[in-house]
């Protein structure tokens, strides 16, 4: 029994944050750097999985397999293929940054200590409650739940993580609002208890039909084990009436399309990502409906390939439209959050379209992805979160001219703008052009219809830029601060490895290539050999 | 045998006369339980109900049950009823009027159907063979001690616990209706104390002493001349509709009576006529 | 005459206390309803007990009314605190079940 | 050698790094940085160059594959370059004209200060477009499209603090992006065909698929030279462009990036030879846009507005010869070198006059100058010269070799082209010859400005009048230079492909021909403007006029159908995700809401209808029982 590396993994976040949720009230500071202490130590050990993983070995690695719930056969099972291990790295490595953005997020501003010293025990104790432990704490609980999700290969152990990370992403976002609000306190609170609300019952829903989805799995397959019941589809000892196959199939797509975003089910992101502070949206859209596309990779395609084939023409359109709906409404935003947020629906069109494709580059490619688009959202989402801050207003209209005052911050913006409309050099280009021409080679119509998506990427992006950044100096914005130490390890670091990837993604493709193929085997797909076979 | 049988299902006429005399009252004194205001009433027509049924216990056989239900309800609980009754208030008659909509009618509906439905499978039940209690009663002598034997042999589990649950339900009413004394009795003197101290005594000065149009909302002057609100009635005061008979007011008043006779020039005509 | 009727009248009386217990509102006369139901129950088991020629539904009867003794005492009790705390023995004073 | 590519690009790119990353402590050596690191870059591509001369014709070619950039199954991108005769050619232009106009920005932005950021702008530039021109696949060449698409977009928005440079820069960067969305296109079409995108299987190959497929290819990579070169419909940007500073304009919007386009069809000649109707729309675009710039050029008060409309029209020139395939590849190269000189030095010239008059662009406000900055006008006349194709100047070699091609086209087509060619080299006679009166002849007409002081025009720097004199020196000499025993012709030949077309008319005729349309429209030009005084307020002019001032009205087209149209799509979407899809949601939960607060009712908390409810449920169970029974 070698020493269980993935659960440490996602353990070690869980008991920090017990532990960050255990510091008394006054000691905020020390809350803030326990936090952050637990979310590297996950970062280092995330990389000796890295280090550990063989690309070439077996599908998935680093497995555990204890018994759980033994009369439903309910195993805790877990274990990486190259999508998950990149995936968990790309979590692991957010958190910190995350945490690190959201220093000062969580302090009790005076007004929350009006209200807290206003009835009930905290007038004898003005601080029996502490929003700062409790953010951290969330953060790291939502880390390590999304970290096990990754690993999990037993459907019931995914599903009950899946389900259970809403709770406190829930909280983090009802409990802990943007500070740049528009309107009463009141007023922003009713926003922001509405933006919640309404991502825990989106959520909850999905996975209610889910579950309808996983129970019927088991009472079908007889078991909850992914890789059992691969084995038995491949060797054809389990077959699923067709039409049982597809209801299974959609039970679990919807909720992964909830999760995904995928257009129509969209609507609760602007709202959760407007409401919640920027940290917190980064946590939402890079890093948790991460696990709704990665499950479409991992539970959709390997578990019902006949299914998914079936259903490949509808969620194909389906992903168009919410990339260039995504798109053009962003265009039409006012608020900078929201522009991020639908832009963000605009590029989970994209993954879902690369790995509905099913071809290796349009796989590969989503999965890049995943990567990309977490590290370029978070990247422009912080960089807004700090201007933000600093202007105390989500309004583009309020800005204008923070170019001339705060080149850096302005900068930085830029090249966050520039990777999500994945500029050549930066990382999101490779993933992006992959899934294009992954799609392409499968639907040609889809793929062109796929690339007005960059046009428009662009306009947004550049209109955003162009509306706060350049033109003439507004008052409101003259003597704003450029970005500050805290903020520029933030954001350097999220640039550099934009570069880097955008330069040299081999170590990455190296890692996803063969977990795609395996993918590629299980829906039994060839991809489409060109038609000159050129000399190579 | 079947002629036995046939003769246990059938009874005497007499118990039939019986039955249906006292049915009716019986179903009689039901009905008034229901529907009397009055809950003595009600009570006392219960009691007739009861005493009825204890008869019909003893046409059964049941002879012991027949006493029991005698000395036990209309005996001790039909008291302890009318007991309860009195602390309430005999008066209190409560209104038959329903007060929740259409409960009535769920009520009626609830009921006849209910009826209906027992009637009904009663009747399709079809028992007819009644083999009456000789046997069983003979079997050890007698009624009563046919009962005695299975209640200390077969049932003498339930019948201790039965106990057991007197026992309880003695002491949980003794606990409901105890009322603990906080405070130590008062004496006597305390108690004049308390009815005296903080009121006034002699009966409140009337108002009105300087009547404008109503002297009601005018206070009456105390022996120094200052103004008592107690003699404004309450809800004047509450109102705070009370005028004000404090000096200057008064000096207006006379001011008043003053610029009214010059005008009129009514006193010194009087002077010259008394010249 | 079948001695049926005995059953046909303990469910009529059943019934009587039971539209009883639903139309009255004075707790004590609901309290009395509820008596005549149990003693039309008793009635029943009497009949039936005379029905299968032994003895078991007496003793079922006897143990009902001694249960009907305890619960009245105990009902009563409540009864009266209750009237005490408020002064009124009226069921529908105060929903108290809802919310 | 093949090691030095590489650092080709390197050089520039690490100035960049420098200067961007470097911060204020660099504010007073970035621009030295910044030329030496061009200079460097420069210094490499001659070496390079004469290492090639130095080689056979055939191997000539160089490779050098750095790292596998995106290895996925079935799918290979490496960063890897190729240095042929045609690459070689534009990285001595790129190099070459970039480093003078790297000297030239020291002076001219000298008051600027964010002048550090200018030239690691302008060396992330010349970094991009030597990986666009360097590549040895259409992947990495995209790469080097967007990167000089940044750049350019960078530079036109420098004075970001006003907005009309600011929405110029977006526009450019979004029309090029439409033209983006065609190369990728036609990138994805070449994977989907012959399973990779390196220039040579792709253009191995071509015998081996469908004319369909190239036609396709070919078009898209037509969009994209379109959004590139600003050619119509894509060319709406350029003009705005000019809102950057003039260095920019100089380099970026008139010798280099704009170029690319060109060198994207030459480059792909053999998708273009195997696919005729793909060359036809490509003829057609160039021939197009050659008098759709020259009308706007001949309507423009702005000295810079003139030249870009000039700029478009000759590319379209080279549109047009790198159209008519193996015949006008060469020429199309050749008249893209000289452009680069003329064009740069014109550029620069009129650069200096503003420099000299605070900034004033308008024409009609400049006048007589010539005796206030000699070495401008010197130069800029003889950039004028050449680019009217004046005989012996760089830009009658190329531009004749070119409407000789038109001819040698043959047929209908031919005659058609080669017309539309001298028509073109008419106007352009007309419009330059306009441009230089209003600007150095005549009597001075320039006023005070609004603040009232009076301009003094006076004659630039050095650091700004060497580089328009070397480039002066390019524009006089280039053509003579490469077309005198066609040298030009056999060091290009290996890569392109050469053929004469059997031409209608002899070259001598052409040449005649291209004389006579000049002089007449020099000669009309003199009579508009040079005999009588020009007034200083733009008179109201014909309809043709109104229009090309207002760049054919095609900018109001994009404006109102384009601009308007996406505002109203997009508000109405807004509406419709908030009202309709979010709508339904929300309806949901409302409907939920109301129903259970229905069913609360139920719940009134009075014991008696609890017993009611009870009692019923009673009666139906039994009667439940009672029918199960009966049944």
């Amino acid at each position: 029994m070698s020493f269980p590396l993935l659960t440490a993994t996602a353990a070690l976040p869980a008991i920090g944050a017990i532990a960050t949720a255990a510091v008394p009230a006054a000691r905020r500071t020390t809350a803030k750097w326990l936090a952050l202490l637990f979310s590297l130590a996950t970062l280092v050990l995330a990389g000796i999985a890295l280090a550990r993983f063989e690309p070439g070995g077996a599908r998935y690695q680093l497995t555990e397999s204890h018994a759980w719930i033994k009369d439903f056969g309910v195993r805790y099972e877990l274990g990486v293929d190259g999508i998950g291990l990149a995936l968990m790295a790309l979590t692991a490595l957010l958190i910190p940054f995350v945490i690190l953005a959201g220093w000062h997020d969580a302090d009790p501003s005076p007004s929350s200590q009006l209200r807290s010293s206003r009835g009930g025990p905290n007038e004898t104790k003005p601080y029996r409650w502490r929003p700062t432990q409790g953010f951290f704490a969330l953060i790291l609980m939502v880390e390590a739940m999304v970290i096990l999700s990754f690993e999990a290969t037993d459907v019931f152990l995914f599903y009950i993580l899946f389900e259970a990370m809403l709770i406190p992403m829930y909280f983090l976002i009802g409990g802990f609002g943007d500070r740049a609000h528009t309107g009463s306190d009141e007023n922003a609170a009713a926003q922001r208890s509405y933006a919640a609300v309404k991502f825990l019952l989106y959520n909850l829903v999905g996975g209610l039909i889910m579950l309808a989805a996983v129970i019927g799995l088991y009472v079908v397959a007889g078991t909850f084990s992914l890789s059992e019941i691969a084995e038995a589809r491949a060797s054809g000892s389990l077959s699923m009436a067709t039409s049982t196959e597809r209801w299974l199939f959609l039970g679990f797509f919807f909720a992964f399309a909830v999760k995904a975003p995928l257009w129509p089910l969209h609507t609760w992101l602007p709202n959760a990502m407007g409401e919640a502070t920027s940290p917190v949206a980064v946590l939402i859209t890079a890093v948790v409906d991460k696990v709704g596309t990665f499950a479409m990779l991992r539970f959709c395609l390997q578990l019902f390939p006949e299914a998914s084939k079936w259903a490949t023409p509808v969620i194909v359109v389906l992903a168009l439209i919410s990339i260039v709906y995504g798109a053009l409404l962003a265009v039409g935003q006012r608020d900078i959050k929201r522009l991020i947020a639908y832009a963000s629906i605009s590029h989970f069109g994209f993954i879902v379209l690369g790995i509905f494709a099913m071809t290796s580059q349009g796989q590969s490619g989503a999965t890049l992805y995943m990567v990309n688009h977490g590290i370029s959202t978070a990247a422009l989402m912080l960089v807004a979160g700090f201007l933000i801050t600093r202007r105390g207003s989500r309004l583009i209209a309020d800005y204008g001219g923070v170019q001339k005052v705060a080149p850096v911050l302005a900068g930085t913006f830029l090249i966050g703008g520039l990777a999500t409309l994945s500029l050549p050099g930066l990382a999101p280009f490779v993933s992006e052009f992959l899934v294009l021409v992954g799609t392409f080679s499968a639907y040609p119509a889809a793929g062109i219809v796929a690339t007005t998506g960059i046009v428009l990427a662009a306009l947004y992006v550049l209109v955003l830029y162009q509306r706060t950044m350049t033109g003439p100096v507004k008052a409101e914005v003259q003597g704003m601060a450029d970005l500050k130490v805290r903020e520029l390890v933030v954001v350097l670091p999220l640039i550099a490895l934009l570069l880097f990837l955008g330069v040299y993604p081999k170590p990455l493709t190296e890692i996803v290539n063969p977990a795609v193929q395996h993918t590629m085997s299980d829906v039994q797909k060839k991809d489409p050999q060109p038609e000159v076979e050129a000399a190579k | 045998m079947t002629g036995l049988a046939a003769a246990a299902s059938q009874t005497s006429t007499g118990e039939a006369f019986q039955f249906w005399v006292l049915g009716t009252v019986a179903v009689i004194g039901a009905l008034s339980t229901v529907l009397m205001k009055k809950a003595v009433h009600s009570a006392l027509s219960l009691a007739g109900t009861m005493i009825v049924l204890a008869v019909f216990y003893l046409a059964n056989g049941a002879y012991f049950l027949g006493v029991v239900q005698i000395v036990v309800y209309t005996g001790a609980i039909m008291m302890l009823f009318l007991f309860v009754v009195m602390l309430v208030g005999v008066t209190a008659a409560d209104s038959l009027k329903e007060t929740l909509k259409g409960q009535r009618w769920l009520a009626a509906g609830c009921g006849i159907g209910f009826g209906v439905l027992l009637i009904a499978g009663i009747g399709n039940a079809s028992l007819n063979s009644f083999n009456g209690l000789g046997t069983a009663n003979a079997e050890h002598g007698g009624n009563i001690e046919g009962l005695a034997s299975l209640i200390f042999t077969k049932y003498v589990f339930a019948f201790e616990i039965t106990g057991a649950l007197l026992i309880t339900a003695t002491v949980g009413a003794m606990v409901l209706t105890h009322r603990e004394r906080t405070e130590r009795a008062k004496t006597q003197r305390e108690m004049s104390e308390e009815r005296v101290r903080g009121k006034q005594l002699p009966p409140l000065p009337a108002p009105g002493v300087y009547a404008r149009h109503n002297a009601v909302d005018i206070p009456g002057l105390l022996p120094d001349g200052t103004p008592s609100e107690l003699t404004v009635m309450q809800t004047l005061r509450n109102r705070g509709q009370i005028r004000d008979v404090s000096n200057e007011s008064l000096d207006q008043l006379k001011a008043l009576e003053q610029r009214s006779e010059e005008r009129l020039g009514r006193d010194n005509e009087d002077e010259e006529v008394a010249k | 005459m079948n001695p049926v009727n005995y059953l046909y009248l303990a469910a009529l009386l059943f019934t009587i206390g039971a539209a009883g217990v639903l139309i009255r509102r004075n707790a004590i006369v609901v309290f009395m309803c509820v008596e005549l139901m149990l003693n039309a129950c008793n009635l029943a088991f009497v009949t039936f007990s005379r029905m299968h020629g032994n003895l078991d539904g007496q003793i079922i009867a006897f143990f009902t009314m001694v249960v009907a003794a305890a619960e009245v005492v105990v009902g009563l009790a409540i009864i009266v605190s209750v009237f005490r705390s408020r002064h009124s023995a009226s069921v529908d004073d105060a929903s108290l079940m809802k919310l | 050698m093949e090691n030095l590519i590489a650092l080709l690009v390197a050089a520039p790119l690490l100035g960049a790094a420098v200067l961007l990353c470097g911060g204020r402590r660099l504010d007073r050596a970035g621009h030295w940085v910044g030329t030496l690191l061009a200079a460097a870059s420069f210094v490499i591509g001659v070496v390079l160059f004469l290492d090639m001369l130095g080689k056979g014709a055939e191997d000539r070619a160089l490779h050098q594959k750095l790292f596998s950039w995106i290895p996925v199954e079935g799918f290979q991108a490496d960063v890897a370059f190729q240095l042929d005769q045609l690459s070689m050619t534009f990285v001595l232009l790129i190099t070459g004209v970039g480093t003078l106009i790297h000297i030239y920005s020291i002076g001219y932005m000298a008051h600027d200060e964010r002048r550090r950021r200018f030239f690691g702008y302008l060396n992330l530039f010349l970094a991009a477009m030597l990986i666009l021109v360097i590549a040895d696949n259409y992947l990495l060449l995209y790469v080097g499209w967007e990167g000089v698409g940044l750049a350019s977009y960078l530079l036109i928005g420098f004075w970001q603090h006003k907005p009309s440079a600011a929405t110029a820069a977006k526009k450019a960067f979004l029309v090029n992006r439409v033209g983006d969305m065609g190369l990728s296109i036609a990138i994805m079409l070449m994977f989907t065909t012959f399973g990779t995108f390196a220039f040579g299987p792709v253009l191995g190959a071509t015998g081996q698929t469908s004319e369909g497929k190239l036609t396709a290819i070919g078009l898209m990579l037509l969009l994209a030279a379109c959004g590139k070169s600003a050619q119509v419909p894509l060319q709406s940007w350029l003009g705005d462009a000019m809102e950057g500073p003039t260095p920019v304009s100089a380099l970026i919007h008139a010798a280099t990036m704009v170029t690319a386009g060109v060198y994207l069809i030459v480059r792909s000649g053999a998708i273009f030879n195997a696919a005729p109707d793909a060359q036809l729309a490509v003829v057609v675009v160039g021939a197009v846009t050659l008098l759709f710039g020259a009308i706007v050029g001949c309507a423009k008060d702005d000295i810079k507005k003139a030249l870009a409309g000039s700029t478009m029209s000759q590319i379209g020139y080279m549109i047009l010869a790198a159209g008519l395939g193996p015949i006008g590849y060469v020429f199309a190269i050749m008249h893209l070198v000289t452009h680069g000189f003329f064009k740069a030095g014109l550029f620069l010239g009129a650069g200096s006059v503003m420099h000299g008059m605070n900034d004033e662009v308008d024409m009609r406000k400049f006048g007589g100058l010539r005796t206030y900055m000699p070495v401008t006008f010197i130069t800029f006349g003889l950039g004028y010269l050449a680019i009217i194709g004046f005989p012996g100047l760089s830009g009658f070699f190329s531009k004749d070799k070119i409407i000789e091609a038109a001819f040698a086209k043959g047929g209908a087509e031919g005659w058609i082209l080669g017309s539309v060619a001298l028509l073109g080299a008419a106007i352009t006679a007309f419009y330059m010859t306009r441009v230089m009166l209003l600007t150095f002849f005549g009597e001075k007409r320039w006023q005070p400005d609004a603040q009232g002081n009076e301009p003094h025009p006076h004659e630039s720097p050095k650091s700004m009048t060497i580089p328009m004199i070397i480039l002066a020196f390019g524009s006089v000499f280039a053509g003579g230079l490469f077309s005198i025993g066609d040298r030009f012709l056999n060091w290009l030949e290996p890569v392109t492909g050469h053929s004469h077309g059997h031409a209608p008319v002899s070259a001598a005729t052409v040449t005649a021909a291209t004389m006579v349309v000049l002089v007449i429209g020099v000669a009309i030009a003199w009579a508009m403007y040079g005999r009588k005084p020009v007034p200083v307020v733009a008179p109201r002019g014909s309809l043709l006029t109104r229009a090309a001032r207002r760049d054919l009205l095609q900018d109001d087209f994009n404006h109102v159908v384009l601009v308007r149209g996406g505002e109203h799509l997009t508000r109405s979407l807004v509406y419709v995700d908030h009202t309709l899809v979010d709508g339904v949601v929300n309806g949901t939960a409302a409907s939920m809401g109301g129903l259970s607060g229905r069913l609360r009712k139920l719940q009134n908390g009075y014991a008696r209808s609890y017993a009611v409810s009870m009692f019923g449920g009673t009666a139906v169970v039994i009667a439940a029982t009672l029918l199960m029974r009966a049944v």
